[in-house]
């Protein structure tokens, strides 16, 4: 019944740990003006703007699509502020593509970022609130738990992270726009690296960056732009609370509902086969063994076995890359960092990837995740309709 | 397009400060109404969530985070959320159930403004480089846009007190307001200002609570047996940040919303308007084009209670609470947002 | 003239808000109880699992909780992580343990400290019990514990973590 | 069972932001710091003070700067009779939206009275200096009265 939607422009800033040079809605610019110019329109062509971001009190501006309106160009048009956590990005895309599979609109701008230096994240995520009920570690306190208890249950081997905090950084610096460029690091690099919150080390941990990912989204019969349209060939969302007694945390129920969900729609039945690459929210390395199998790439406790295999490597000829761009690993603007996954995976079934371009990509995953490992939102681009 | 139904509403009393309750313990009771309503037992029944609700107003990060314990997510839901009111959560489900990703829609609006000072809060929502600088607050801006009317000559202060006058007398039927009694015009004016040229009669009380509603398509309603009244038009638009930019005296994001929804297709004859000071409702009603023989605010408005992030998916549970009992046939809904009306929604509702 | 000087880049932006918090009625039960000493989790009506701390609500069945079940001070660690750093209003020195610690007679466990252990040798399963200020240092906190260590017990099997029933009697330390 | 006592506390959220401000807010408030007002023309040709980066009407990126007067007339006004530490001024004070001689559109900041009845639209008034201006909006200190303005 949904209309067809496809993704027709995608704008990306640089992404660093500090844009200087720009004001808040001179970043989202850079992305929304490069997203505009891809599909070949102006904002007169745009018939509404959904923006997303993580929390307001990383810049500390209140519900900021207030301000930012006349730089989004929304003067006249419908706007909306998506929030749903680390999971924002992803689901202000999909949010936006409902508006045009919804048959309401024609073509919608969407736009995520962080300007994440004006403030600190450990400080806006961990604010403080008299008679917590919790002590605060930290979001790696948070995870680093859950990831002990994934190396225990799956017997992985100690280096799998370090593995992917490599080829991650190793993808990046393919990808002109990645905050950390280090072409060269080395696995003994990474296990030099700090310990953090153990068994996370700081290499194998996200950075902090500024930036912003823009993209346009058009009806079937407005497809604009000189690159072919990545279509959207299914979109999902599931969210379960933070904690529950007998939730599953290394691998969330809500994780592989959403993918069952999202595969369905796009008809794929072997993950690992059917698509060519996936963009996954990975902020810390082990979370790409504990993807891969939550979203049926691999068998639970194999995960790591692929990652290990170079199977997820894009220099190794792997058959299944992950992250081509260099992932969360290698740029993390928080809010906007959901939506850089789903761009990058349309940028992939574009042909439009650059030197991190997988051959003859048509078919690919965008994913992200947020808060406890709780919220998913997830899309299946193809480079054809079916 | 799918034909879309509004089947249950329900919001808490409006309260100055609700004390000890945390999110979970405001928004449950209200789904628990709404599930009533309908005869279902939980989320679990319908297709999808959206919320809406605002960090900031009890200062701390990913309050709805924790909302979501109120739902009995397990197994997972599909589940959204807008950091604005949940009118606007109402606006992105209804272009899901469009999509038909999804036949029904569950969503709820939450606030707890009591623990922080509003107006100083909502000044950090102004452009951060001109205007949150000089913590220019929200009480402020409509007294200077209040004062452009009264120059104008568009309206007086009798005519602001006589909103909040009306606001007052109907809010005595409404159980749930916070400010109601009978109280006159000339009553009224001889308060002292609190922030010249507005009263404090002129601004919404600042209320914690929620509400929650739930919709579907006429299909699914119609499945279901219970009594709805049909979302015919939904439109929002924003515009300029700055004040200053704008024609205060009107609203032009009202117009354009209202006449995207189809609000003068057929006769109206009630109107929920989200007017948090007494000009508001005045300018509103004259985008909106209603005539006097429509009930404006039959509830008291927001006047007389303002649930924040809920205020404006109330007001569409109002009109529909009027339709389904059969007190009118057709009417048209309206949620704000942004410094001086700049963002707006407008909804319109039908008898089934 | 001022004209040598370099343009203007960038601006403070000091944001105070100052909020008046009052602790919802579940937490609050919580802290008061722990005031007293003992460890106050809810069973969920429908499920009937028990939470600790509770919100008010089984957030896997979306109900309201209202019956208190007090539970004892001794628990199994569900997971781990030693930290190394430094973090934000956390007084503690790096390195130290934070485990995710189960009650007994709980279904969900609840992040603290661990101590007096080697850090090397914590390990999922461990059987651990609470080490509680004085008395007269209670406050409504958390930290009226002052970490937990480990018991001389025999570790749990990783399946039976999260479903121990009551070990003993909760009784005000 | 019925344990109701409730907990309250008070507590402070609070963190110092550091903003860019990028070319135009930055070439405004470097104005500002040198005792300019400085303005920048819209598309439709009106005068924009405090400057926009980008268009109210087509959002595209403007650039043609203007420079305008330190008098200017009132456009509208409230008369703030408690203020908050947070305030530019600490005595009742006056929001003006005060258009600029040379602007087309009115900008808002405070203004000195010694009463609201001293205050009225159309008054003249002119911008006051903080002694140490460091390029921020409230190198502004305030507006004052102009003597026997009226416009």
């Amino acid at each position: 019944m949904a209309e067809w939607a496809a993704v027709v422009g995608i704008g990306q800033t640089r992404y660093k740990t500090r844009r200087s040079d720009v004001s808040i809605a001179g970043l989202l610019r850079e992305a929304v003006d490069r997203a505009l110019a891809d599909a070949g329109v102006g904002f007169d062509d745009i018939d509404a703007v959904v923006i997303g971001k993580a929390p307001d009190m990383f810049e500390g501006v209140i519900m900021p699509e207030s301000y930012l309106a006349d730089a989004l160009g929304a003067s006249g048009k419908p706007m909306l502020r998506v929030h749903t956590a680390g999971s924002v990005g992803g689901s202000t895309a999909i949010v936006a593509a409902s508006h045009v599979q919804s048959g309401t609109f024609k073509r919608v701008l969407t736009v995520t970022y962080e300007k994440q230096s004006e403030s600190n994240a450990m400080w806006a995520l961990s604010t403080p609130q008299p008679f917590s009920v919790h002590l605060n570690a930290g979001a790696g306190g948070y995870f680093a738990p859950i990831i002990r208890e994934y190396i225990r249950r799956a017997n992985a081997p100690e280096g799998v992270g370090i593995r992917v905090a490599v080829k991650d950084r190793r993808h990046g610096a393919r990808n002109p726009l990645a905050h950390l460029q280090l072409p060269d690091i080395t696995e003994q690099e990474v296990r030099d690296s700090m310990m953090l919150w153990d068994p996370l080390r700081f290499l194998e941990a996200c950075p902090s960056s500024d930036g912003a990912c823009a993209m346009v989204i058009a009806a079937a019969d407005s497809i604009s732009g000189n690159k072919p349209p990545a279509w959207i060939r299914g979109v999902a969302m599931r969210s379960e609370p933070t904690m529950y007694a007998g939730r599953d945390e290394v691998s969330p129920q809500a994780g592989r509902d959403c993918a069952t969900d999202v595969y369905a729609q796009a008809g794929i039945t072997d993950p690992r086969r059917d698509f060519d690459c996936a963009e996954v929210y990975v902020p810390f390395s082990w979370y790409e063994p504990m993807w891969l199998e939550n979203l049926g790439f691999a068998s639970p406790g194999e995960g790591w076995k692929l990652t290990l295999d170079g199977a997820t490597s894009l220099d190794d000829g792997g058959d299944i890359p992950w992250n081509c761009s260099g992932g969360v690993l290698s740029s993390n603007p928080i809010g906007a960092s959901g939506m850089i996954r789903f761009a990058e995976a349309a940028r992939q079934v574009r042909g439009d990837a650059g030197a991190h371009q997988v051959e003859n990509a048509r078919l690919a995953l965008g994913h992200a995740y947020g808060g406890g490992a709780q919220f998913f939102s997830m899309w299946v681009v193809g480079a054809d309709k079916n | 397009m799918r034909d879309i139904a509004v089947v249950a509403f329900s919001q808490s009393a409006c309260v100055a400060d609700i004390g000890a309750v945390n999110e979970v313990e405001l928004i449950m009771p209200q789904l628990q109404a709404v599930y009533a309503q309908v005869g279902l037992s939980s989320a679990q029944d319908v297709d999808f969530v959206c919320s809406g609700s605002c960090d900031y107003l009890q200062g701390a990060a990913f309050a709805f985070v924790a909302g979501v314990d109120a739902l009995g997510a397990v197994p997972p839901l599909k589940e959204s959320h807008v950091e604005m009111d949940a009118a606007w959560a109402l606006y992105e489900a209804v272009l899901k159930i469009r999509t038909g990703h999804a036949d029904s829609a569950l969503l709820y609006g939450f606030g707890k403004s009591s623990p922080g000072e509003l107006p100083a809060v909502l000044s950090q929502r102004l452009d951060p480089y001109y205007l949150a600088p000089l913590w220019l607050d929200t009480v402020s801006l409509a007294a200077l846009q209040a004062r452009m009317l009264l120059d104008s000559g568009s309206i007086t202060e009798s005519d602001m007190a006589a909103v909040v006058s009306r606001s007052r007398q109907n809010a005595q039927a409404n159980p749930l307001a916070q400010l109601a009694g009978d109280i006159g015009v000339a009553a009224l004016l001889q308060d002292d200002y609190l922030l010249a040229p507005l009263r404090r009669g002129d601004c919404a009380p600042v209320s914690d609570g929620a509400a929650a509603m739930i919709i579907a398509t006429v299909e699914q309603a119609r499945r279901w047996g219970v009594p709805y009244a049909r979302l015919t038009g939904i439109d929002q638009r924003i515009e300029s940040h700055n004040p200053c930019m704008r024609d205060l005296t009107d609203s032009v994001s009202t117009r354009q919303a209202a006449a995207a929804a189809g609000v003068h297709e057929a006769a109206l004859d009630v109107a929920e308007i989200y007017a948090p000071f007494s000009h508001q409702e005045i300018i509103l009603t004259r985008a909106l084009g209603l005539d006097e023989a429509i009930a404006v605010n039959p509830s008291g408005g927001v006047l007389a209670g303002n649930l924040m992030m809920a205020s404006g998916l109330a007001r569409v549970g109002e009109v529909f609470q009027r339709i389904v009992n059969g007190d009118a046939r057709r009417g048209v809904a309206h949620a704000t947002s942004g410094p001086c009306l700049q963002h707006n929604l407008v909804a319109v509702l039908e008898g089934a | 003239m001022s004209t040598a000087r370099p343009d203007v880049t960038g601006i403070e932006a000091p944001v105070y808000l100052h909020y008046h918090f009052t602790a919802g009625t579940a937490p609050a039960r919580f802290l008061v109880r722990l005031r007293e000493g003992l460890l106050s989790g809810q069973r969920c009506p429908r499920c009937a699992k028990v939470y600790i701390p509770a919100r008010g609500s089984c957030p896997a069945c979306g109900v309201p909780t209202t019956e208190e079940v007090l539970l004892p001070d001794r628990g199994t660690v569900q997971s781990f992580t030693i930290v190394h750093i430094p973090i934000p209003g956390n007084p503690i020195e790096p390195p130290y343990v934070v485990a995710n610690i189960v009650l007994d007679g709980a279904n969900i466990s609840f992040i603290h400290l661990l101590s007096d252990c080697v850090n090397e040798a914590v390990r999922i399963g461990q059987r651990v019990e609470a080490v509680w200020r004085p008395p007269e240092e209670w406050d409504y906190a958390m930290d009226n514990i002052r970490h937990f260590r480990p018991l001389d017990e025999p570790d749990v099997p990783v399946e039976r973590i999260g479903t121990l029933p009551v070990s003993g009697p909760a009784v005000p330390r | 069972m019925a344990i109701t006592e409730k907990l309250s506390q008070e507590f402070e959220l609070g963190f110092t932001y550091t903003r860019s401000t990028g070319p135009v807010v930055g070439r405004f408030l470097t104005g500002l710091r040198d005792g300019r007002v400085l303005g920048i023309r819209g598309s439709d040709g009106r005068v924009l003070v405090p400057p926009p980066e980008y268009d109210p009407v087509t959002a595209e990126a403007l650039s043609d700067w203007v420079e305008v007067g330190q008098e200017g007339t009132v456009v509208s006004w409230c008369w703030v009779s408690e203020p908050r530490a947070s305030h530019p001024l600490q005595q009742p004070f006056a929001w003006v939206m005060v258009r600029l001689d040379g602007a087309d559109v009115p900008m808002i900041h405070c203004l000195q009275a010694p009463s609201a009845e001293a205050v009225s639209t159309g008054a003249r008034v002119r911008v006051t200096w903080v002694a140490e201006p460091r390029g921020h909006i409230t190198d502004i200190r305030c507006f004052v009265p102009v003597p026997g303005g009226v416009s």
